[in-house]
């Protein structure tokens, strides 16, 4: 629906470079090349147990230590970024994209489409995200991917609403009318014309909702949600852990740091992209 | 003030045998025998002495004078009702304790006499199980369900105060309670019902709370560090075990089975998981039910065997799926047992359900493994036997389907032998038998886990899951 | 006229007045000086800087410009003061009025409130007695049921109207000093006649000091007493109005004077008659605010008839004019035409096909053949677009060209419409005033329209570049036949360019007819009005002089 | 007038989402493996006393006639029995309602004021030292974790400084005050950069708008300009996301609600579904749906109030 690169015009200019900007990239792009490299760099089989090590500290052997059941927390730290980048970016995108389409029809033609969008709206809000996360696990069974279902059935309203509050006043402006009298069809004024005027506040909120996937696998671990072990994912880490922090801090610290750098990455970025946003308009 | 992860759903006895249900039976009702909390021995409640006619098949109580809550005499007919009820009503959760008899009557206001199908060497002490607490026919008759949902009139120690659901109960000393200077200690008792083991062990350490159970093996050390925690591991017939499904491949493979049992380091997993608190198993009953076999050797840990016994089943690369709960422990295990199946040659998965797919599953069959627990409220085994290894007591061999008629004739015959001597070997035989074909893999036997404020005296949880809340004083 | 007094020190001297955005330099090193109670026209072409060097003696230049120089108010230095002071001079002692009234009112704010807000925080009077001060300000600007216009919000007021607001907004108080960028332009002869009388009185009787910014010379020879004409960023001329104007001693002053409309005519061709109107309204209405608004309960009854039975043909190849007072609904017809409101009552047909019947790919080429240039012309266009691309999107998107091709010919559609070629990768908000009107003329030419409403587009130019555009438009209609509806309040130029004429005035058509009959022998007495207030320039001038206003444009 | 038929028009929509919803949850429950008499008669209840069980409750009977039964029900005003607790599922939700409530509340008067000021101190200088400052601070805020965050703050304020309770609900308006506090501030701690984030952005879009300049140059201060003029312009988009978040703090604060043994709607939930209490799933799910169209109603009126432009 999108018929010119919406961010080409968003974010017009890099003739400035941005340190915010550069620090987003070189964190993104670390884990990123960490995450490719993981096989290579890892001292050891992410999932190898060794019942005669467990818990043990930091050690020259484990740079991170082991974990509940002996695994090398640094390879799996690695390992999981693999898992966390792409839920990341997996569990963001379609709400973002479903959400922000929803928004943008709903705002813009009113009436009955926002009556039926809202009404919709109303009922996946309402909708106790648990019961969803139970039923999906009971009929498509636990695993990440129908987490990610789970989160976009749910996720898109935020932005749904977000995106429909901005364009319920950017409608009325007199270059969208212009736009509608020049004769240009709906999806392109939307496309072209309203979103990137409404993207803002939205870029900056799917920043956010990128650290918060990232983490709520692990607070849905108790009804089988997120990542199935063994399979090595931050948020799963932490929250396994957490029954062994008093005696191995290092089993929660090391996910949570990562998880707190590359959310750190990702918050930076959408910094960034909001002042190139903002610049669009006057440089 | 004591806190559990189980929950609290119904305070009618007969109702439930769900664990959070069965702590505070305890507490509300009197059974007609009650055990002494240091000794463990079967001593008179509600009955003041009983005797056995020759045959081992009537019982006839005699009860003392005692009263209900509400001040109402506590009478045989109040006592028969409640047996019958918790034998033939349809509701009634657990009557497999009352499966011997065949009638229960009350021959005059404080006589009450059970006559028994057959000689049953366990009935006195599966008379004094948490359900078979004597409830107020007068209260139900008139109140129906009712009376349970909201306040019961009670017969034990306590009665209760205000119950919230799904958050606490409150429970006030019984004026009426027959032991006279019981509870020792007038203050009401909270019992709390919180999920997170964290958030348990920060409320005790905040001195918010008096009582945590369940605390997490991996807190123990640091509670025993705490000035004013008493950190306890107390016995209890708690078995840990993975449970294993008889009614497909690859483990309805007696081979496989047995080298998934050798596959796995029992010893190891005790000293890993409890830190060694736990004692490693030796056959599929609890290691303090009476006439546990100590000596039999159990499955031995031979991983090269093991690899080679697989490979001769033929069930070497099968998918073996292995039921997990979300919690720490239940993850902990389950990724045990995997990495040491695997490296036999199974290629085991786990999957994470909550607990209501967990029964859901497992009763239909659908899985091949799971690491569980389960306890034995009384120290004879004859309940113990039933839940396990039969496959004709209604419990489907704990959902295993394992099936044994040689082991079935045998669980019925220990009840009906009165001699220890030979009901020891009878239920020698049975453990032998079904750790021989790997009915489950033993792990471990736990102890309880329990931390106390200092300031509680007297306080312990019994193996059969009692608070002995009534003996308990507090102090500074 | 309080006059040149010298010896007095001046009220406001500015010194080497220079602002550059990045390395563009928009005002070069500009010196003049105000005395109390003068008036001071700046003149100029459009994009010489003229709202920039304003802006400059507020401090309010875009977070991108720096200033360099002295802007002394009574001797203090404004650029050096701190925001405090600042504060408290602006609005106190200095007033403005924006070139762009819509967009520099607060979409969410009554205009009452708008328009006390600075009377309540300067005079520290009650919010009562606020609000009732603004009421009788927007009286005395010209706005009609004021008591009931002050609960609107902006978007509510037609362009002539906020542009009122605007100008009440900037002497509720009574500041030593006003500053008007081109306060006139929307607004009719009538009312702009009233809005200058207002401004000379307020002159006269509180000696308020005023830089006017204008392209109107006839405008500003009737109230300055000195005059400084700009271009390309740089002061050309500046002193008394009499010598400048009739002896003026740089080029580009001779060419603005010259180029004073009335005193060309453009030879439009007569149409051929009787031919099938292209475009033919009968009984049009319009109404606003039927129970819509969702709190509107709060204000009475909101419902609103911007039109009422309006009938008006246009014959293929014809120039119709438009004129009439502010909020008479000339761009609620305009809107109408193009479907932006929906009537209530009527029809509108083009080439007898009734508009709100369209659909599909007819109101696709419905589109293409009928194009409007709006009012605003800042606000119609995308900020996030250059105006290359805005000018290229209805090409290509049109299909009328690959992007490649419409890029191009946006080049030369904004070449046509006389914009340097260095502006074509500038966004709205870096442009002048005249300069978006300028893209907003070419993005509509784009599509080659059959029928072009244009809606006051030379309103914010100067006289030689509007010259220019009327010249390109007279040109285009007889080269394409272009049909060409015309709003404007300027009689000067409608009757100089539109063949034929209606006069709207409350959502009515008070009179119609040849243009050239109808604006110099008026039938209805409103038109009368509006003729008899046009301030021209006159040939030879001695002195400045004042028009009498007596009659009220309401 | 209008504003009468906007609201009786909610809430007409409101029986159309609150019969969808029943559906599609009752559904779903009912999807999900697991049986409540299982759960209810404990591990070792027999199979016999199970079927007892679901026969009382009528959960032998097909899908469709026990739905039919819970809408009769639900029209004639009864939204059912928990089987769990055998109590009507409207007084468990009562029960439960206050402490999710008063926690809501809190977090709003927590996590409010502190937007406002961090997003105004942002953009008052964007790219400033206070707003980059800012800016951190809030990224920070948003990588840490919730539950991660609430287990160390009960730790560390709870048990190692014992300032507050780390459980319940506490009696009376001071004891709810304190006893919530660390949930309502480990929730407030998430929730600020959020929304700050989301108000920032706006604020800063709104700094150069024209009208801004204009009200400076009335004379108005920065303080002025920010309260009256580019807050009531920025604002509705977070406001929206307010909306949204409030919405799903009712519905589910479950991770703060499960850290600090809180006993609201979210535990209720958590329980009810783990041991399948189907009605008082049912009966929840209509609350929240209640909850979020008077949310959505709240914030679609304020969006009205505050834009007039804007019509629904
Ligand atoms: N924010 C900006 N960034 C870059 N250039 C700008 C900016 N604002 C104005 N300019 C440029 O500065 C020049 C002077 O603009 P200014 O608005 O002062 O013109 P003006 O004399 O008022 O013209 P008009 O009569 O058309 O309003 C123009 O060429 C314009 O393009
Ligand atoms: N959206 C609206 N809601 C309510 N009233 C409106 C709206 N738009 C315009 N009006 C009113 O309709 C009337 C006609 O407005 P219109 O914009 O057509 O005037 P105009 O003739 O173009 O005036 P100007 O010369 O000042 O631009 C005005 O009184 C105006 O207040
Ligand atoms: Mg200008
Ligand atoms: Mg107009």
């Amino acid at each position: 629906m999108i018929d010119t690169p919406v961010l080409a015009q968003a974010m017009p200019s890099f003739r400035k470079p941005m340190p915010t900007m550069l620090v987003a990239l070189a964190i993104l792009g670390g884990w990123l090349a960490l995450a490719l490299a993981a096989p290579v760099i890892a001292p050891y089989d992410p999932d190898a147990i060794d019942i005669m090590n467990m818990l043990s500290p930091p050690s020259a052997l484990h740079w991170f230590g082991t974990d509940q059941v002996g695994r090398d927390v640094f390879s799996r730290v690695l390992f999981a970024s693999r898992v966390d980048l792409l839920l990341c970016v997996a569990g963001v995108l379609p709400p973002l994209l479903i959400g922000t389409t929803i928004g943008l029809l709903s705002g813009y033609f009113g009436g009955v489409v926002d009556n039926v969008f809202m009404r919709i709206y109303d009922l996946t809000v309402a909708f106790p995200f648990f019961v969803l996360v139970l039923a999906i696990v009971g009929v498509l069974g636990p695993g990440l991917l129908n987490f990610i279902l789970a989160l976009t059935l749910v996720g898109w309203v935020s932005y749904a609403r977000l995106v429909r509050a901005q364009v319920l006043t950017i409608r009325e402006s007199e270059y969208i009318q212009a736009a509608k009298c020049l004769g240009y069809r709906p999806v392109a004024i939307l496309g072209h014309h309203v979103l990137p005027n409404a993207i803002g506040p939205v870029i900056a909120y799917a920043v956010s909702d990128a650290v918060l996937v990232m983490l709520a696998g692990a607070s849905f671990g108790f009804l089988g949600m997120g990542a199935q072990p063994p399979l090595a994912e931050w948020g799963v880490m932490i929250a396994d852990g957490q029954a062994f922090v008093q005696q191995a801090w290092w089993i929660c610290l090391f996910p949570g740091l990562a998880a707190i750098s590359l959310g750190l990455g990702f918050a930076l970025l959408g910094d960034g992209l909001g002042q190139i946003q903002r610049r669009g308009v006057t440089a | 003030r004591v806190v559990s992860p189980f929950q609290t759903t119904t305070l009618d006895p007969m109702r439930s045998a769900a664990a959070g249900n069965i702590e505070t039976y305890g507490q509300l009702y009197s059974r007609l025998l009650r055990r002494d909390a240091e000794t463990g021995a079967l001593e008179p409640g509600l009955a003041e002495k009983w005797d056995i006619s020759p045959d081992g098949k009537t019982y006839t109580f005699h009860l003392r004078d005692a009263q209900f809550s509400d001040g109402s005499p506590i009478t045989a007919a109040d006592v028969a009702f409640s047996l019958e009820r918790i034998r033939t009503d349809k509701k009634s959760a657990y009557p497999a304790p009352l499966g011997a008899v065949e009638a229960v009557s009350a021959a005059d206001a404080k006589t009450v006499v059970v006559t028994l199908k057959s000689a049953f060497a366990p009935f006195l002490g599966n008379a004094e199980i948490w359900n078979m607490g004597i409830v107020s026919k007068a209260d139900v008759d008139k109140r129906g369900e009712e009376a349970f949902a909201s306040v019961p009139v009670t017969s034990g120690p306590y009665e209760v105060k205000q119950w919230k659901p799904n958050e606490k109960l409150v429970l006030e000393p019984n004026p009426h309670y027959w032991r006279k200077g019981y509870p020792k200690s007038d203050a009401t008792v909270e019992l709390i019902e919180i999920a997170s083991p964290e958030t348990r062990i920060a409320m005790l350490k905040a001195g918010e709370i008096d009582v945590v159970r369940a605390v997490p093996w991996a807190q123990v050390d640091d509670l025993k560090t705490v000035e004013t925690v008493d950190m306890r591991l107390e016995p209890s017939t708690t078995i840990y075990m993975t449970l294993l499904n008889h009614k497909r491949e690859p483990f309805s493979n007696l081979k496989a089975r047995q080298a998934a049992g050798m596959a796995i380091d029992n010893k190891a997993m005790a000293k890993a998981i409890t830190r060694g608190y736990a004692e490693p198993a030796n056959t599929t009953l609890p290691g303090s039910v009476d006439f546990h076999d100590k000596d039999y050797p159990g499955i031995s840990y031979e991983p090269a065997k093991a690899k080679e016994l697989l490979a001769e089943s033929g069930m070497a690369g099968r998918e073996v799926k292995i039921l997990a709960t979300a919690d720490a422990l239940s993850q902990q295990m389950a990724l045990l047992i995997q990495a040491q199946w695997q490296a036999i040659g199974l290629k085991p998965s786990i999957v994470n359900v909550d607990g209501g797919a967990w029964w859901d599953a497992t009763g239909k069959g659908d899985y091949d493994a799971a690491a569980n627990w389960w306890y034995n409220e009384t120290p004879d085994p004859d309940l113990a036997v039933r839940w396990a290894v039969c496959g004709t007591c209604g419990s489907n061999s704990y959902n295993t389907f394992y099936e044994n008629p040689k082991v079935d004739a045998l669980v019925e015959q220990g009840t009906r032998e009165a001699d220890p001597a030979k009901r020891a070997e009878i239920y020698k035989e049975i453990q032998r038998i079904t750790t021989e074909e790997v009915a489950q893999i033993p792990l471990y036997y736990a102890p309880n886990a329990v931390a106390y404020s200092r300031r509680l005296q007297g306080l312990r949880l019994t193996p059969s899951l009692q608070w002995t809340l009534e003996e308990t004083s507090i102090g500074q | 006229m309080t006059g040149l007094e010298n010896g007095k020190p001046p009220l406001l001297d500015v010194r080497d007045l220079s602002v550059t955005f990045g390395a563009f330099a928009a005002v070069k090193n500009v010196s003049f000086t105000l005395q109390p109670g003068e008036i001071l026209g700046i003149v100029g072409e459009s994009g010489s800087g003229k709202s920039v060097t304003c802006r400059a003696v507020m401090r309010l230049l875009a977070a991108g410009a720096s200033a360099q120089g002295s802007v002394a108010l009574d001797g203090r230095d404004l650029l050096a003061l701190g925001e405090d002071e600042l504060c408290a001079i602006r609005g106190r002692d200095i007033g403005m009025i924006f070139q762009n009234p819509a967009s520099h009112l607060d979409p969410l704010r009554r205009i009452g409130q708008q328009v006390a807000a600075p009377m309540i925080r300067h005079l520290g009077i009650s919010k009562r007695e606020g609000w009732q001060r603004a009421v009788r300000l927007l009286d005395d600007v010209g706005i009609r049921e004021p008591e009931k216009r002050a609960r609107s919000y902006p978007h509510e007021f037609s362009g002539g109207m906020k542009q009122r607001a605007m100008i009440a907004y900037a002497i509720g108080c009574q500041p030593k000093l006003l500053i008007a960028d081109e306060p006139t332009t929307a607004l009719d002869v009538t009312v702009q006649a009233r809005i200058l009388q207002l401004l000379k009185e307020l002159n006269r009787k509180t000696g308020l000091a005023m830089i006017l910014i204008s392209h109107d010379l006839g405008v500003v020879a009737d109230i300055c007493s000195r005059v400084v004409v700009m271009r390309g960023g740089e002061v050309v001329e500046q002193g008394p109005i009499d010598e400048v104007i009739n002896r003026p001693s740089h080029p580009y002053t001779k060419l603005l004077i010259d180029s004073q409309p009335g005193r060309r005519t453009y030879g439009t061709t007569a149409t051929a008659g009787g031919s099938a109107p292209l475009l033919d309204i009968a009984r049009l209405s319009v109404t606003f605010g039927a129970g819509r608004s969702l709190l509107g309960g709060i204000g009475g009854d909101h419902s609103f008839r911007a039109l009422d039975g309006i009938d008006l043909t246009i014959n293929a190849g014809e120039t119709v004019g438009i004129v009439g007072e502010s909020g008479s609904g000339k761009s609620t017809l305009a809107r109408s035409i193009v479907r932006l409101n929906t009537p209530s009552g009527g029809t509108i047909r083009v080439d007898g096909q009734d508009v709100g019947t369209l659909a599909g790919d007819a109101l696709t080429a419905f589109r293409r053949r009928v194009q409007m240039v709006f009012q605003n012309p800042y606000d119609s266009l995308n900020p996030r677009l250059t105006i290359a691309e805005a000018v290229a999107e209805p090409i290509w998107r049109h299909g009328l060209a690959d992007r490649q091709t419409a890029r191009k010919q946006a080049d030369a559609l904004l070449e046509t419409v006389e914009l340097p070629r260095s502006l074509r990768d500038r966004k709205p908000r870096q442009l002048s005033g005249g300069q978006c009107q300028r893209v907003g003329l070419a993005r509509a030419l784009a599509l080659k329209p059959q029928l072009l409403i244009a809606d006051e587009i030379t309103s914010a130019l100067d006289v030689t570049t509007q010259a220019q555009i009327l010249e390109l438009l007279v040109r285009l209609q007889r080269e394409r036949a272009l049909t060409l509806l015309y709003i404007s309040h300027d009689l000067s130029v409608v009757s100089s360019l539109c063949q034929r004429v209606y006069v709207f005035k409350a959502g009515r058509i008070v009179e119609q007819g040849v243009a050239s009959e109808v604006l110099t022998t008026p039938q209805n007495p409103y038109t009368q009005a509006l003729v008899a207030s046009l301030a021209r320039l006159p040939t030879e001038r001695t002195a400045p002089h004042s028009q009498s206003v007596s009659h009220h444009a309401t | 007038m209008p504003l009468l038929q906007l609201i009786s028009r909610r809430l007409l929509q409101l029986i159309g989402v609150l019969a969808g919803i029943s559906l599609v949850t009752f559904l779903l429950v009912h999807m999900a493996p697991g049986d409540p008499a299982r759960l209810l008669a404990g591990e070792r209840a027999s199979a016999e006393s199970i079927a007892a069980i679901r026969a009382q409750y009528g959960l032998d009977l097909p899908l469709w006639r026990q739905f039919l039964t819970y809408i009769a029900n639900l029209v004639s005003g009864d939204i059912g029995l928990s089987l769990r607790f055998q109590r009507p599922v409207i007084q468990l939700i009562e029960q439960f309602m206050w402490p999710t409530l008063f926690l809501t509340g809190y977090v709003l008067c927590l996590a409010v004021p502190p937007t406002v000021a961090l997003a105004i101190l942002g953009a008052r200088r964007p790219g400033g030292i206070g707003d980059q400052i800012i800016r951190l601070v809030g990224i920070a805020g948003l990588t840490i974790p919730v539950f991660w965050l609430g287990i160390m703050m009960s730790r560390f304020f709870g048990v190692s400084l014992g300032w507050f309770p780390v459980s319940g609900y506490g009696t009376g308006f001071t004891g709810h005050l304190h006893h919530l506090f660390l949930p309502a501030v480990s929730t407030a701690i998430w929730l600020v950069p959020v929304l700050t984030q989301s108000l920032r952005a706006a604020l800063i879009e709104k700094t150069t708008a024209d009208f801004v300049t204009a009200a400076r140059a009335q004379g108005a201060t920065e303080r002025q300009i920010f309260w009256q003029t580019m807050l009531p312009n920025a604002v509705l988009p977070t406001l929206n996301l307010l909306g949204v978040m409030v919405a799903f703090m009712i519905g589910g604060a479950v991770i703060v609600e499960t850290v600090y043994a809180v006993p609201g709607l979210g535990t209720l939930m958590v329980n009810a579904l783990l041991g399948r209490d189907y009605y008082v799933v049912q009966g929840l799910t209509l609350v929240f749906a209640v909850s979020t169209v008077l949310i959505t109603l709240a914030v679609d009126l304020l969006t009205a109030f505050i834009d007039p432009r804007v019509r629904f």
